[in-house]
């Protein structure tokens, strides 16, 4: 962990970091534990609502779902190690996306949250460009009732299956990975009305929850005793282009091989 | 015409200075004088001042001032919101801001001032003594009650640089 | 005292000032050539061809150009860029020289402006068009929102962008307006038809050329020079800070503003360049730009192709030195070799490489050689755009996202709709506006006087 | 008007003695403390040197830009420039300090830090030593030729020589802008060897034209004070400070765009030089860098009638003196000393090398008539109204 150290070294800043009083929503990856399957990007694009756009548009890079899953090759070409990594928006602490907003589409919540106002933003894409991670995506067209994108929002019954918590998105706007931030609402509500605190792990995201191999863990950062601040002190945590100091909320642990030595 | 003023046509800079100063030196001064470009001394001898650079000096001030107070109301005040863990007042993006808009504001406020000070404004009738003062014509006019004894001298100084019409 | 034996004369023909003035309003009085409307029409063709592209990109979306998610800025900020950085001429040009006391500048100023003022215009369209919803473009106005306080974040350089172009435009437009009160009187004054006398009359707001308005008239050139010459340089700055604020490789620089300024510049300066070769060869300016105006033309050209050559090899200097993986991939692998190092090698080449000939006498006194080469670096400069914008986007910090861009023809349309509309807007200065400044022509016509002992300099100051 | 100046008794005097002040503090100090004294050595060197180029750029853009004003001062300048090759020399007596000044030279941190390891084909001693001996050929060659070509002109008059000078200032302003950006990188921006920023050459060269602008009008001033100048006028000291506001400017844009970006991405590897810069003492001379170097040469020399009284410019140009001093102690200190230390010694090594610059340009200022003859501007110059 040489690399870690020196990054903590090294973490300079000209502004105080922002202190979280209440909750601070993270998650971690555990890449170990993480086969790749996909099933967090397809219960993610059931839950928040994303469009279908087709393999054109695929192939012009304009995916539209909020995880993807990076894949790393290493060792000899033939008979490659492989290691799958998903990445969603890491809900950045020193996120350069959201400054760079001129409309304040895009701010931080208290809670630690990178939130997106879809009625505010007008689409300067700015934002798409200044994400180190690339998870912010762009409505490049009108999907919804458009016989172009004849999928499944473009018939009154695929219509049905969307998710009535979450929005919609219109053309021209940007939208990314929220933490299922409709989930988290829901949950503190009911914990409210039911007069106690939040329990650790009762908030599920849609990739949290379908995941098969328990490889993702949400939870409050604030909370010691959860789940994902003990991923977070786990001595394999790291967070991605840390040399950035962007402060992302999503934390990776490393993945571990057994090799012969 | 209106008979009360003469009018001094020159064919170029120099004699219109020349007969500008001695005119001058009758204690005589012009009621105003017309050139195709403007002429330092002439400029300087009329006694005329304009304060427009100091007045954008002071628009300038008072608009930094204001747009600076602004922005750290808006942003630390009124409604401040995280952006990327920057601080709410942060100042030296509001300087890049409070550049550009001081800037702006100065310019349109000196605009004003220059077109009321100078009565100059889309469709103002000009009042012109002389058709080719802003061609190839440096004309002066002179009130004839100023003139008073000196009217003589004047007119010879006159029609020894240039002409009277 | 003007010695003009040494620095060569400012206007040729030993005119009187009557002529001066004939002979730059000649073209408006004069009956228009054919050659105008073709020309006017063909701006309008291409205007049109903007005008489709504009209507799909507004009713489709912004899918219809090449852009992804990857490199979500594509041509129209660099056309953006490359418009203001040509639109930064006229005010630098006006400015600077003044500061610098250059007195060949007067018969180049005007064009210069008007040039800036339409150039301005063109680039202004293109942030308007790249937004995903450009009908809520309001939404970037810092206006106390109907159901709360929601202020625009003025953290972002996008909203600096937003007020420095205002400004810019506003500014550049008054600089030029005003500097041609005089000469619209002018026209007033000289014109034989009533409707003539009527419209630049009202065009002149009232203009006589009393000493009370142009003692008015300087204060004024003085305080709006010393704000411009600021404004200049804090707009492309902030054009600049688009890309230096992020955290892009390859973006955030801290040489980015003052080299995006040169850059402004020089792009600016070879347009110019461009459009007086132009305008000398129809309407037969050679006495008033004269053959030294080209010359010390080129000779800036060739001192900022210097600085802009300097600043190529600083960069790539810096991201040597800074050791940081990622700035080396991004300008040994990425700019000098990768997929689109044709355009920084054009982008090299063609704005720190040709402009060198300029060193030579014989190429800067042969009209087609300037104009050629005042055309390469155009397109260098529209490379160098391209080579910030797209190639660091398309390969950024992580593998994954890499991707390529190319351009649709929806937005290569858009360009040329720009164009077109700034072709026709040069044309409506040139048939319709004196193109030299006649008054401070006149102003320096003494200097070409063989006695001028006793003449003081009249600096519009 | 005397056609040369003669340097009087007491003004050689006093430059020996500040020589012998400067002598003496350096003696004790490499006994007493000899890394501070190192520093002290390198920011008086670079301090007087970023003067003599400034100077010499300044020339040579009168002759880019066709400038009539200045065509009667343009020996100053000139000998200004003639302190080139002494700071060369001093530059390389440097050799013996290099491993109190600069980290990279150490070999044990170099074994340890892979950046360092990666700068070294760049950072190493003996290429560094050959920049050195390079860059100061360049110049003293080329300063050497051009004055050669003013006092052929004073001899020979035409204009041969005024268009050879004007050639070699363009070839001049394009070495400078190259050798003098990669010194400053050698020189300053190495202290930090990890640190970088593709602004900071430029600053430092803007830095430098800013303070010989103003150390050439300090010493226009001081001569027509002695009854030299008789010539100048309000106009000459209008355009001036105009250099010095104009440059003044620059570099409060330079400084703010630098330190604004940084600001805004914060990236821990160009944030670690200012957080180190923002405690302390250095915290106070970070602000007064930008109040002695921009803010109040801006107003104060921003109204007209300011900027043509002597009494008004005097003050701003010693405060401007004073802000190059903090501006390089702001960028040394930090890295070499690690503390904020300002006593006797930096004030007696100051006197020093100000002893010694001064006896140098007070040479070559008598050695050629002090008003250029011939040159084709001169009457204009002489009778610069406006």
């Amino acid at each position: 962990m040489k690399l870690k150290e020196e990054h903590e070294k090294h973490a300079v800043t000209l502004y105080p970091e922002v202190e979280y009083k209440g909750h601070h929503w993270g998650m971690a990856v555990d890449l170990s534990s993480c086969t790749g399957c996909g099933n967090c990007s397809v219960s993610c694009q059931a839950e928040n609502n994303i469009q279908v756009i087709g393999k054109e548009q695929v192939r012009n890079r304009r995916i539209m779902h909020w995880i993807r899953i990076d894949r790393y090759f290493s060792s000899d070409a033939e008979n490659p190690e492989v290691f799958h990594q998903p990445v969603m928006c890491q809900h950045c602490d020193n996120a350069p996306c959201e400054n760079v907003c001129p409309v304040s589409a895009t701010p931080h919540s208290d809670e630690g949250l990178n939130q997106m106002a879809y009625n505010r933003c007008v689409g300067t894409k700015y934002c798409v460009n200044n994400c180190p991670y690339k998870v912010r995506r762009f409505n490049w067209f009108q999907y919804v009732q458009n016989d172009e994108f004849d999928f499944a929002s473009n018939s009154d019954l695929g219509r049905m299956v969307l998710n009535p918590d979450v929005t919609v998105r219109s053309r021209g706007v940007v939208e990314k990975c929220s933490f299922c931030v409709q989930r988290i609402q829901e949950k503190k509500i009911k914990a409210k009305v039911e007069g106690r605190l939040l329990e650790d792990q009762e908030i599920q995201t849609a990739c949290v929850q379908s995941c098969p191999a328990n490889a993702l863990v949400f939870g409050d950062m604030n909370n010691p005793e959860s789940k994902i601040s003990k991923y977070m002190k786990n001595e394999r945590n790291y967070h991605l282009l840390e040399e950035l100091h962007t402060l992302p909320s999503v934390g990776y642990l490393t993945k571990v091989r057994n090799k012969k030595a | 015409m209106n008979k009360d003023y003469i009018l001094g046509v020159f064919k170029d800079e120099e004699s219109l200075v020349s007969a500008f100063d001695k005119v001058k030196e009758k204690g005589v001064l012009p009621l105003e004088v017309y050139t195709p470009y403007p002429v330092h001394e002439i400029l300087e001898g009329m006694g005329n001042k304009t304060r427009i650079t100091y007045a954008a000096f002071f628009y300038g001030v008072f608009v930094a001032i204001g747009i600076l107070s602004f922005l750290t109301y808006a942003a630390s005040i009124s409604w401040s919101l995280n952006y990327g863990g920057k601080p709410f007042n942060s100042f030296p993006s509001f300087i890049v801001v409070t550049i550009v808009a001081t800037i702006l504001s100065i310019t349109i406020l000196t605009l004003l001032t220059f077109s009321i000070r100078s009565k100059i404004f889309p469709g103002k009738v000009p009042e012109i003594y002389h058709e080719r003062a802003t061609d190839d014509r440096f004309v002066m006019v002179i009130d004839k009650k100023s003139m008073g004894a000196n009217t003589e001298a004047i007119n010879s100084i006159i029609t020894e640089y240039g002409e009277i019409e | 005292m003007y010695n003009s034996e040494v620095r060569g004369r400012l206007i040729t023909g030993d005119k009187s000032l009557g002529q001066i003035s004939r002979e730059i309003i000649a073209p408006i009085h004069a009956k228009t050539p054919v050659w105008w409307y073709f020309a006017v029409l063909v701006g309008l063709i291409m205007f049109g061809i903007g005008g489709y592209s504009i209507f799909l990109t507004l009713t489709k979306g912004i899918g219809m150009w090449g852009v992804n998610n990857t490199v979500a800025w594509g041509w129209a900020i660099i056309n953006f860029v490359w418009w203001i950085g040509i639109g930064h001429a006229g005010t630098a040009f006006s400015i600077f020289l003044l500061i610098l006391r250059q007195k060949w500048r007067t018969a180049i100023n005007r064009a210069a402006e008007a040039m800036t003022v339409v150039a301005v215009f063109c680039a202004s369209l293109f942030p308007l068009m790249h937004m995903g919803r450009p009908w809520l473009f309001f939404y970037i106005f810092p206006y106390p929102n109907t159901r709360g306080p929601l202020w625009v974040n003025f953290n972002s350089p996008l909203f600096w962008d937003f007020v420095a172009i205002s400004a810019y435009l506003l500014i550049s437009a008054s600089f030029w307006y005003f500097g041609m009160l005089p000469d619209f009187a002018t026209i007033r004054d000289t014109a034989k038809s009533k409707i003539k006398k009527t419209v630049y009359g009202i065009f002149a707001f009232g203009w006589t050329g009393s000493s009370r308005e142009w003692l008015r008239f300087e204060g004024l050139s003085f305080v709006l020079g010393g704000i411009a010459a600021v404004l200049v340089v804090s707009v492309h700055s902030i054009v600049s800070t688009d890309f230096a604020v992020s955290v892009e490789v390859g973006w955030h620089t801290t040489i980015f503003p003052p080299y995006f300024v040169v850059g402004a510049i020089f792009s600016g300066f070879a347009m110019v360049l461009t459009l007086v070769v132009i305008m000398r060869g129809l309407y037969k300016m050679n006495d008033f730009i004269t053959d030294s105006h080209i010359d010390a033309v080129c000779r800036v050209l060739i001192f900022i192709s210097l600085i802009m050559g300097t600043a190529y090899l600083t960069e790539i200097f810096m991201a040597w030195y800074s050791g940081s993986q990622y700035e080396i991939y991004m300008f040994f692998h990425n700019r000098l070799t990768g997929e689109y190092a044709f355009q920084f090698w054009a982008m090299f080449v063609s704005n720190a490489v040709i402009p060198q000939l300029f060193w030579f006498k014989g190429m800067r006194r042969r009209m087609w050689v300037v104009f050629v080469i005042s055309i390469i670096i155009n397109i260098g400069m529209w490379f160098e755009r391209f080579n910030i914008v797209v190639t660091s986007l398309s390969r950024d910090y992580l593998p994954s996202t890499w991707a390529s861009y190319s351009p649709t023809w929806v937005e290569i349309g858009f360009f040329v709709g720009t164009l077109g509309m700034f072709i026709t807007g040069v044309l409506l200065f040139f048939r319709f506006v004196p193109m030299i400044a006649i008054s401070e022509l006149k102003s320096v016509a003494k200097f070409d006087k063989q006695r001028n002992e006793n003449l003081k300099h009249n600096d519009h100051e | 008007m005397k056609d040369q100046i003669t340097i009087s008794k007491n003004f050689k005097l006093l430059t020996y003695i500040l020589i012998g002040i400067g002598v003496v503090t350096f003696a004790l100090g490499f006994v007493f403390d000899a890394k501070r004294t190192w520093a002290n050595y390198l920011l008086n060197n670079y301090y007087f040197l970023s003067i003599a180029i400034g100077a010499a750029f300044f020339g040579s853009i009168q002759y880019i830009t066709n400038s009539g004003w200045s065509a009667a001062f343009k020996r100053i300048p000139e000998a200004m420039a003639a302190y080139i090759p002494f700071a060369g020399i001093f530059f390389l007596i440097m050799f013996f300090g290099m491993h109190s000044i600069f980290e990279w030279t150490h070999d044990e941190v170099l074994q340890h830090d892979e950046l360092i390891q990666h700068k070294s084909p760049y950072l190493n001693v003996p290429f560094f030593f050959i920049r050195v001996i390079v860059f100061f050929a360049a110049w003293t060659i080329l300063s050497k030729v051009l004055r050669k070509f003013s006092l052929k002109e004073d001899e020979v008059g035409g204009l041969h020589y005024f268009h050879k000078s004007e050639l070699y200032s363009k070839i001049f302003i394009f070495v400078i802008a190259i050798t003098f950006t990669l010194f400053a990188v050698d020189m300053l921006l190495s202290l930090d060897p990890h640190w970088f920023s593709t602004l900071f050459a430029a600053k430092s060269f803007i830095a430098a034209f800013l303070h010989g602008s103003t150390i050439i009008a300090l010493i226009v001033i001081i001569l027509n004070r002695t009854g030299n100048f008789d010539i100048l006028n309000r106009s000459h000291l209008h355009d001036f400070t105009r250099y010095i506001f104009m440059t003044s400017i620059v570099w409060g844009y330079f400084n703010f765009a630098e330190f604004m970006l940084i600001w805004y991405g914060n990236i821990p590897e160009e944030t670690v030089w200012f957080v180190e810069r923002w405690q302390g003492a250095y915290k106070i001379l970070f602000f007064a860098n930008i109040i002695l170097n921009w803010a109040i040469p801006f107003f104060v020399l921003m109204p007209r009638k300011t900027s043509r009284s002597k009494l008004i410019i005097f003050p701003v140009i010693i405060l401007l003196m004073i802000g190059q001093y903090t501006e390089l102690y702001y960028i040394i200190w930090p890295n070499v000393v690690h503390e904020s230390k300002f006593g006797l010694l930096e004030i007696g090594a100051f006197l020093g090398y100000a002893g010694i610059f001064s006896l140098v340009v007070s040479t070559w200022l008598a050695k050629a008539s002090l008003v250029p003859k011939n040159h084709p501007y001169l009457q204009e110059s002489l009778h610069h109204h406006f």
